[in-house]
């Protein structure tokens, strides 16, 4: 019942906002840039889990790199579209925070004790045999095989979700893996790549700078990051 | 109850039989709310005439049982045609994309209980399934060794009016039996 | 009805209203008493004047669908301690994080799109949306004018589980309602 752990995190944006306010900041691009590793920490943790789910995740965690990115690189210069994505994060957390404390109402009057119970339907009423007059067992051949048909398509939707929620920790190997076999440049590493791998290589590869194993270095906006272990040749 | 006064004790009493429908043993009632018999009785006198007001669309039938005394919550008679114009019409109702679905299920995958018809067709079966046993074209038959959960299966009515003697009967019927989803 | 006074009208309302048990569209009501529309609701209003009388175990539920407005007949949510003595209703378990996170959407910002909900949680929603259509607390609609896109709305089964009569009444609604959703 996967559904259930599921159930059990909520959406990005409440995780976001929760971990600024932890930090007692406000909702603006300088929190963001502050609480951007907490957040791949916690990332990390979903991850182990509730897989499924990472996907969503990692973007956000995208548009928080790239903030983080543009506070530690004042000179790097962002597309328009990037730009949007910061302010559109921003206003979604505004948004989610002016809502959040109806959530803490919602859940007081649910957990009141008391509820209403109706009657069901003729209650008490003896059956009729009473049958709609087109039903042969044509039509409920063909709508038994609709359902069937619905059914199939609903578990392909299980394994998208699955294949895009690409291991970050796969990532962090292949990152090392590579840089023991000489490749240095990022633009190296994601090249063919879909744009979600490319993502996730550029979370894996914040993870190992803030955890000191690599090295990485951008000249200037939009060159190569150039990556190298530290303490190389080790 | 806690501080039972008349007022309060009518209430919940209509509250009970509301909910309850059946007769109800006057005896029962006094042990659910914790109050005496002829408190009870002496309540359901007044309740009684205050259902006697033109405004109310209910009344209270009272009848003897072996185990005494019994009430049930009902509809005043002169509304029975108005009642009855709302069965005829509920039955009337063609066939709902809802009602072929859920009757395809039990036929072809029966028994089912409601949390798998829910899962296959994913949203509430509750009404739906009350609608189809109302209209016979279902029955229901308590789980084995599990409590309060019932199976649904096609009524013997349905398959006559189908034109088969069995449900096996059914084009493919085999194919779908075999392969039910998981309900995971 | 022949001669329809406010006094037998309310009368044939709860009637109705009670033996049907479901919500019933008010448009309905209308045409099954053949009164027009405007005054059952102006009955319904003195009716539900009525059942706030400490006396009355019952109340009135009330909610929007695109069909219309719908009413329900239902015990007054303090008499539900005596009510789960005779019956077993589904257990009101706690809500998980996710869940409670839409179902609070849905329920202050709704009836709201599965676009809308996946942008206020920046998640895509539709596993928990099946979820809580399968349990029966939101209901769904195809969206006016829009193929294959559905609005999800608090159901009458949630108003009840909250003990509330209409959505309207869930605290400072007014307030968090007025922070209009966009589809972006």
């Amino acid at each position: 019942m996967y559904q259930l752990t599921l159930q059990q995190f909520t959406g990005p944006i409440e995780k976001l906002l929760e971990l600024i306010e932890e930090k007692k900041l406000p909702v603006a691009e300088l929190s963001l840039a502050e609480v951007t590793a907490d957040f791949l920490n916690y990332l990390k943790t979903i991850k182990e889990v509730e897989p499924r789910i990472l996907a969503d995740f990692v973007v956000v965690a995208s548009r928080l790199l790239l903030i983080k990115s543009k506070s530690l690189l004042p000179n790097l210069e962002l597309t328009e579209e990037e730009e949007r994505g910061i302010k559109d994060l921003e206003e979604r957390l505004r948004r989610y925070q002016a809502f959040k404390p109806a959530i803490n109402l919602f859940k007081k009057t649910w957990e009141q004790k008391g509820y209403s119970v109706s009657r069901p339907l003729f209650h008490g009423r003896p059956p009729v045999f009473y049958p709609p007059k087109d039903l042969d067992v044509k039509i409920l051949h063909s709508a038994v095989n609709s359902i069937f048909e619905t059914l199939k398509q609903l578990s392909p939707e299980v394994q998208t979700i699955e294949l895009s929620a690409i291991s970050l920790e796969e990532k962090i190997k292949e990152i090392i893996k590579r840089l023991e076999s000489g490749i240095q440049q990022f633009g190296k590493l994601t090249k063919e790549k879909s744009r979600s791998e490319v993502i996730v290589l550029f979370i894996a590869l914040l993870h190992l700078l803030r955890d000191q194993i690599i090295k990485a270095e951008q000249k200037q906006g939009f060159s190569d990051i150039i990556i190298e272990k530290h303490g190389s040749s080790k | 109850m806690d501080h039972p006064n008349n007022q309060n004790i009518i209430g919940a009493i209509e509250a009970v039989l509301f909910v309850y429908g059946e007769p109800m043993e006057i005896k029962r009632i006094a042990k659910i709310l914790k109050i005496s018999e002829s408190k009870i009785k002496e309540v359901l006198q007044q309740l009684e005439q205050e259902f006697s007001i033109e405004n109310r669309g209910l009344k209270l039938i009272f009848s003897d049982s072996p185990a005494g005394e019994r009430v049930q919550l009902a509809t005043k008679p002169e509304f029975v045609s108005i009642i009855e114009s709302i069965i005829k019409e509920e039955s009337k109702d063609n066939l709902t994309p809802a009602t072929l679905e859920t009757l395809s299920l039990i036929a072809y995958l029966g028994p089912l209980s409601r949390a798998q018809i829910d899962f296959y067709r994913g949203v509430n079966s509750s009404f739906i399934l009350r609608a189809l046993l109302m209209r016979g074209l279902v029955e229901r038959f308590p789980a084995p060794k599990k409590a309060n959960i019932y199976l649904y299966q096609p009524s013997f009515d349905l398959l006559k009016y189908l034109g088969i003697s069995k449900i096996e009967e059914l084009p493919e019927y085999e194919r779908y039996k075999s392969q039910i989803p998981s309900t995971k």
